[in-house]
């Protein structure tokens, strides 16, 4: 199937049903995130990726879990809040939809489902855009994902030029798809392959930062971390999360909030001790997170090779150099 | 969990007149933590008072909000009750339903709406309230009074009398201050020697006053109950113990120097005692122009010795001791008035004299023995002009303020004058005579009855002409030029703090005003006391003033130190700043801001992530801090909080009001 | 001998000799005219050193965390020494724990774009107003003529338009505290956003609590920020911090006299940590 | 991203019952002093007004400003001893240039300057007190309930999911007979 690009803003505009919110990437007072589409908004698809990743969709920053209140006779009474709707996210890029794999890991498998997450995820459907171009931060080929493919997506519009190749990837994308009659022709076209200037080797990487706890590679690039949590609130892959509470006098409502490991207050114990008390430290594991431990508990990379964070690290950390110091190690 | 009881009171009508406090009970059993409600009619009566103390025991409460009338008024009574339960007295919160909101407000269901406010605010800065126990600084048992003056010995006397350890410092080689320079003093013309000497040797001789004479405080730390003063005994160059005081050495020592106490009017030599009855009676070298010690001639005064005192290589001896109260007693000087008034010559004319230098002129033991003859000719001025106000009220020239004492003492200057030269002339020119003291005005009034022409006006211009000192003036009652050729003229001339006022004050962190005087913690109801702790006023220092004002407040001054120094120890308030090491920066910026000086930033050794590291932190002298939390708002870090009002109680007591 | 080329010989030369420890400049990023700070340690990658017009970062915060191994060589440009003074007399690190190479700075620019950076427009002192030798002469560039531009434009808005303004703006912040962690004076052990106990500002990222965080970040920074615009740069999602960190200076001065902090070492303390008692007095 | 939470009660819908709630930082030595003055010689005055008692004007925080506005108060005042009779000597000298900071910062960021007032009453002017107090409640009540985005913690129970019951969890350690009358 193909969909022109003339057909995409018609496409859209008969999508934004009553019943569903349908989400674009498009600049929102300068920021570039994933939106409502209402009559004002402008969808942006040439920008390769947004600055605010789509997990926002699936584990917003601030989620209400429950309302708990106490009653005349002093029990408890406690109220889930679900507050999860229909949504349609249209433009999400192969190395995002890669990011919801690594989400949906974490957040449904291993024993524990986070039914709040699965709901969002329940009634979120993705439509992905291949990408034709790459940013100069992009390296998502380096990390096994192909810039035109999302196997996880609902629908693919794989980026042809001047026309996309619809291809329905889930019994809800075929659904879906079928809604699009009007826009969408026969035919099969070639998707434009894309070349990304950014490329790092991963051979051997995995393994070699198994010992690699004490190398002074570590303190050379956490001397010129500011510790902020920029890097871990726009990488789509990040999922570190804490929960507090909205306190009245008798009731009150715990929400969760997403967290940082870069924050010292994030490990601080009771006690005053502090498991990773100074820069290196936190640096050092959330490096071993992206690239080791989550290859070693889920069996593939935490890090998408979506570039946000190489693009907007204040003093312009990089997770590529690092990938490339520890290949030309040993 | 905390078990907090609350009793709310009726009391009589004034609470339960227009607040519902049943109502208020009902709602505050509803609160967290909160185990037990009571209402009483009257809880500050005993009955009232035991009630609650059996609801603590009964309940095992420990924390109790009372919702009654103001803190101000009752915190006090609640805190001694709470002192003999298990409860710590500072585990209470007081909400004031009566002066603030039963008596304010006419309408019942809003006053017992507010009401209910107030005692949930109260309940949460209750439950996060801690513990708190005030500390215990020793007092040492000795008293420092800073200026020999008739102030600082009165001081001195006082406090000794009482039974305590007094060190006086005088920077002077003798006590006596100004006053003993006075020939006469008012209202009662009792001579001044005759009532300042004997206070002199009688502070010399008692057994607990040590009198340090040629002497300077060097520097100050420490704090109320232990304030360590280190004290420079300026070289004397004599052996005070060989030294019988017989004044052979005075005699012989060929070296002229000009007489400061005698204002300049004669000479002494450089061997000298300020004045013959000085206490200690015993001379001093005056290293500067002595010519031994200058270039290394003479060297008289040693072999005319009869006990061989003499030591020209005596230094200065620095001692430290600890006194528990410091009285400043640093007196005056007056304002020098030659560069502000070009009009009166600027001191070209040496017939145009000072108040103090008329009084040497007149003091029997001055340079003229008592005989009024005027510096320049020696002659006996039969006209003499005194100029009152010279410096004082005159904002542009020169002080603005009033010197309180000049008027009495300009009158008693025309009384003696009058006296001494029954056929002289004296014009007073004034703008004001203000005698408010006892038998002040009557004084006056004989004064003017003795002839004293008092013209309403000042002197504008005074110039040479002739062997006449022209004044020229106006008189402002008729309203005409006045022109007056007097042989001599006495300025009164405005007091002013004594030198070196600033950097000695600086050194005990005392206040002081845009004129240097020293500032009292309140002008009308701690006029003795400053703002630092332990640190005492009296006499002029604090602000112009006569004779028998300094003495009265050197009796107050005395007094507080001898209620300071009766205790063994002080009990520091507990509410005070405390520091959390953990989060200090060590930045200061706290420091600066307290006015107590209660802060200071210490080095500290801490075990951090298994290493030890030495670092700056601030720490709060529990004796000094008032608790007024200036400095928790200045740490940005928070690491300083004020117990009893922490931030965390302050904030749970505005989430409180909101959203209870 | 360009500047770049001074500051690598003289940083090996103090490297090798042992006068300092390690040597904090830039080092030039994976992407073309990307630089990204560096710290050294031994006199081999003194050549790895860049100083060019691309060096975005101002690297005065980097002494707090590498001078406890000993002295620290630093590269420093206006803002860079500016924010050492302020480190010094915040009592953070010491004047002789830092040894410090002065350069002229025409201003810095984007990578991409090429143009000035906003923070480099507004630059008031683009010269060091420290160091200890100058690599290369001063820029001497002339001070911007409208410092509060920006603050005046919002002044002019009304109130309801000043609400809206500042609620879209808090409505961005994701609370990532990256102009916390950029910003020289903003040094504390444990922020105030840290103290779960105080519990000042709730975790939730709305409007509300984002903006509780930065009025308290303004007050706590107000009379000690030193102009550099850092944290606006910083700020991933573009926030127009310096438009309150302005005002407040741009009040500071007007109430209670001109004031530029962080000027020298001896400055007198900050407006907010003093008095004066004819200051006027509105609450009467 | 998550979307402004429009929790601000639009001017129009001001429900009539609405009672302006207005905080007052106090400091104990002379303005508390002068409440309990106005009470002696009972005055009166709107019970708007909760008084909040601090040590010293000093001590007064800007933070409490920001966490009151936020959780649900209209109005803020802060009260003082006039400069020059402060306890603590210099504690207002410092709140003054604090405020005044702090007031200009408020204002900037769109808040209504009646809403945040600060005032130096001394422990005598017990009409001075009950005039502010006036004043500020008629100036917040004008102003209507404070429209900028709030924290109030929105507690609109979600509808009970239908079949499911809400299970009641019993609590061990608050006991019903523990909270007795």
């Amino acid at each position: 199937m193909i969909l022109t690009k003339q057909n995409l803003m018609p496409l859209l505009r008969n999508l934004t049903g009553a019943e569903r919110d349908v989400f674009v990437p498009t600049q929102v007072d300068g920021v570039s995130k994933f939106a409502l589409m209402d009559k004002g908004t402008v969808p942006d698809f040439e920008q390769v990726n947004t600055t605010m990743p789509p997990k926002d969709l699936l584990f917003p920053q601030t989620q209400k879990m429950y309302h708990f209140d106490v009653d005349a006779n002093g029990s408890y009474r406690i109220h889930e809040y679900d507050e999860s709707r229909e949504q349609l996210v249209f433009g999400i890029r192969p190395c995002d939809m890669r990011s919801i794999v690594c989400l949906d890991e974490v957040f449904l498998t291993k024993g524990f489902v986070d039914e709040f997450y699965a709901n969002a995820r329940e009634k979120l459907t993705c439509v992905c855009i291949g990408c034709a171009s790459a940013a100069e931060t992009c390296f998502c080929a380096s990390m096994d994902v192909d810039p035109q493919l999302a196997p996880n997506a609902d629908v693919m519009l794989q980026d042809c030029g001047d026309v996309y190749n619809v291809i329905a990837q889930t019994p809800k994308g075929e659904v879906e798809v079928a809604a699009w009659a009007p826009f969408v022709e026969e035919g099969v076209v070639e998707p434009v392959t894309c070349e990304q200037s950014l490329a790092v080797s991963m051979e051997g990487v995995v393994d070699k930062l198994e010992g690699m706890y004490d190398h002074p590679i570590w303190d050379n690039l956490s001397i010129k971390c500011l510790n902020c949590g920029t890097c871990t609130y726009l990488c789509p892959t990040c999922h570190c999360f804490d929960i507090s509470q909205d306190m009245r006098r008798k009731d009150g409502v715990r929400f969760r909030c997403w967290d940082s490991c870069m924050f010292s207050e994030y490990t601080m114990m009771a006690g005053g001790h502090n498991p990773r008390p100074e820069k290196l430290e936190r640096v050092r594991n959330r490096f071993m997170h992206k690239l080791n431990f989550f290859e070693r508990r889920y069996g593939m990379s935490l890090c998408v090779g979506c570039g946000r964070c190489v693009e907007k690290c204040p003093v312009a950390l990089d997770i590529t150099r690092l990938i490339d110091d520890v290949a030309a190690i040993g | 969990m905390s078990r907090i009881g609350v009793f709310i009171c009726y009391c009589g009508s004034n609470i339960a007149g227009t607040v519902d406090v049943e109502a208020v009970a009902e709602m505050a059993r509803t609160l967290p933590d909160v185990v037990h409600v009571e209402t009483n009619k009257y809880t500050c009566s005993d009955p009232g008072q035991e009630g609650v103390r059996n609801a603590i025991i009964s309940h095992e409460i420990d924390r109790v909000v009372v919702a009654a009338c103001s803190p101000r008024m009752h915190e006090p009574t609640w805190r001694k009750l709470l002192a003999d339960t298990p409860v710590n007295p500072y585990m209470l919160e007081v909400a004031n339903i009566r002066e603030q909101c039963s008596w304010v407000h006419k309408d019942r269901e809003v006053a017992t709406a507010k009401a209910m406010d107030l005692v949930k605010m109260a309940v949460a800065k209750v439950a996060r309230l801690q513990p708190l126990h005030s500390t215990e600084i020793p007092v040492h048992k000795k008293a420092l009074v800073i200026g020999g003056g008739i102030a600082g010995m009165q001081t001195a006397l006082d406090i000794a009398d009482a039974g305590f350890k007094v060190t006086i410092v005088e920077r002077e080689t003798s006590l006596g201050g100004k006053m003993v320079m006075l020939d006469k003093t008012f209202p009662t013309m009792d001579c001044s020697a005759c009532i300042c000497t004997p206070k002199m040797s009688e502070v010399g001789n008692h057994p607990n006053i040590t009198v340090k004479s040629y002497s300077e405080v060097e520097n100050v730390s420490g704090y109320i109950g232990n304030f360590e003063v280190t004290i420079r005994e300026k070289a004397k160059y004599i052996d005070y113990n060989l030294c019988t005081g017989c004044g052979a050495c005075e005699t012989k020592c060929p070296q002229k120097v000009v007489n400061d106490f005698e204002q300049g009017m004669s000479e002494r030599t450089a061997i000298y005692k300020m004045f013959p009855q000085a206490v200690p009676a015993k001379p001093v070298i005056d290293a500067a122009h002595c010519r031994k010690l200058a270039q290394g001639k003479c060297g008289v005064c040693a072999k005319v010795c009869p006990t061989g005192a003499i030591n020209y290589e005596d230094e200065d001896k620095l001692t430290t001791e600890t006194y528990g109260a410091v009285v400043f007693a640093t007196g005056y000087k007056l304002i020098d008035w030659k560069p502000l008034y070009p009009e009166y010559g600027g001191g070209a004319y040496p017939d145009v004299i000072t108040g103090l230098q008329f009084e040497r002129l007149v003091n029997a033991s001055g340079p003229t023995e008592g005989h009024i003859l005027r510096p320049s000719d020696n002659s006996e001025p039969k006209d003499v002009v005194i100029i009152k106000c010279v410096g004082s009220r005159d904002p542009n020239k020169g002080k603005a303020y009033c010197s309180r004492a000049c008027c009495m003492y300009s009158a008693k200057h025309a009384h003696q004058y009058l006296d001494k030269v029954p056929d002289g002339r004296c014009y007073v020119f004034y703008m004001d005579v203000r005698t408010p003291g006892k038998g002040y005005d009557e004084f006056y009034m004989n004064t003017l009855h003795d002839g004293a022409q008092y013209i309403r006006g000042r002197v504008s211009k005074i110039y040479q002409e002739g062997g006449k000192l022209i004044c020229k003036g106006e008189d402002t009652l008729t309203s005409q030029q006045v022109t007056v050729e007097a042989d001599m003229v006495v300025l009164e001339t405005a007091m002013v703090p004594a030198d070196g006022i600033d950097e000695l004050a600086a050194k005990f962190t005392v206040g002081r005003d845009a004129d240097s005087w020293l500032v009292e913690a309140h002008a009308k109801l701690r006029p003795v006391e400053t703002n630092t702790a332990g640190i005492y006023l009296a006499g002029t220092c604090q602000g112009p003033k006569d004779i028998p004002d300094s003495v009265c407040q050197a009796g107050a001054a005395a007094s507080k130190v001898i209620g300071l120094l009766n205790k063994d120890v002080l009990q520091s308030n507990p509410q005070i700043s405390h520091v959390n090491e953990a989060i200090c920066q060590g930045d200061g910026a706290c420091v600066g801001i307290c006015p107590y000086g209660a802060i200071q930033i210490v080095q500290k050794t801490f075990r951090e992530n298994s290493r030890k590291v030495t670092r700056p932190v601030a720490q709060v002298n529990p004796g000094l801090c008032q608790g007024c939390g200036a400095c928790t708002v200045t740490c940005r870090a928070g690491a300083m909080d004020l117990l009893g009002y922490t931030n965390e109680s302050i904030m749970r007591e505005v989430d409180a009001l909101c959203q209870w | 001998m360009t500047a770049q080329d001074t500051i690598r010989a003289r940083a090996r030369e103090l490297l090798e000799n042992g006068e300092v420890t390690t040597f904090i400049g830039w080092e030039s990023g994976r992407f073309e005219n990307q630089t990204t700070p560096l710290v050294i340690t031994d006199a081999s990658d003194a050549d790895k050193l860049v100083c060019n017009e691309y060096c975005v970062n101002t690297l005065a915060k980097y002494a707090r965390d590498v001078v406890t191994r000993g002295k620290v060589g630093m590269v420093v440009r206006g803002c860079d020494s500016r924010g050492i003074v302020r480190l010094i007399n915040d009592q953070v690190i010491n004047r002789e724990d830092v040894y410090l190479i002065g350069v002229g700075c025409a201003g810095v620019r984007d990578r991409k774009t090429g143009e000035l950076l906003k923070k480099c427009a507004e630059c008031r002192h683009g010269d060091p107003v420290i160091c200890d030798e100058m690599a290369g002469d001063a820029a001497g560039r002339p001070q911007p003529s409208e410092r509060f531009k920006e603050v005046h434009e919002v002044e002019l808005m009304t109130q309801p338009e000043r609400s809206r303004y500042f609620e879209g703006v808090y409505a961005k912040c994701i609370r990532c505290y990256a102009c916390r962690d950029v910003c020289p004076c903003c040094t504390c052990r444990e922020c105030f956003v840290d103290q779960r106990r105080e519990n000042w500002v709730g975790k939730q990222n709305n409007v509300a609590e984002n903006r509780f965080y930065s009025l308290t970040r303004v007050m706590h920074i107000a009379d000690r920020c030193i102009e550099c615009g850092e944290c606006e740069r910083a700020c991933p999602m573009g926030l127009p911090l310096m438009k309150l960190n302005r005002k407040v200076i741009k009040d500071l001065n007007d109430l209670f006299g001109e004031f530029e902090s962080s000027m020298t070492l001896d400055e007198e303390p900050g407006k907010l940590i003093t008095y004066d008692l004819v200051d006027c007095e509105e609450f009467m | 991203m998550s979307v402004v939470e429009a929790n601000k009660t639009a001017q129009v819908g001001v429900p009539d019952s609405w009672e302006p709630k207005v905080i007052a930082f106090c400091c104990h030595w002379c303005t508390y002093t002068g409440a309990d003055l106005a009470g002696l010689n009972r005055m009166n005055y709107p019970a708007n007004v909760r008084v909040l008692r601090i040590p010293c004007s000093g001590r007064m925080n800007p933070q409490y400003v920001i966490e009151a506005l936020n959780k649900g108060c209209d109005g803020v005042l802060v009260c003082g001893c006039h400069p020059g009779d402060c306890h603590y000597v210099t504690g207002n000298y410092y709140a003054r240039r604090r405020m005044m900071i702090f007031k200009r910062l408020l204002e900037y960021e769109g808040l209504e300057p009646e809403r945040f007032q600060v005032r130096w009453i001394s422990g005598a002017e017990a009409g001075k007190f009950r005039d502010t107090v006036m004043s500020v409640v008629e100036q917040v009540r004008a102003l209507g309930p404070l429209n900028l985005t709030r924290e109030i913690p929105q507690f609109e129970l979600p509808a009970v999911p239908d079949g499911q019951e809400a299970f009641n969890a019993v609590p061990e350690e608050v006991m019903p007979e523990e909270v007795s009358a």
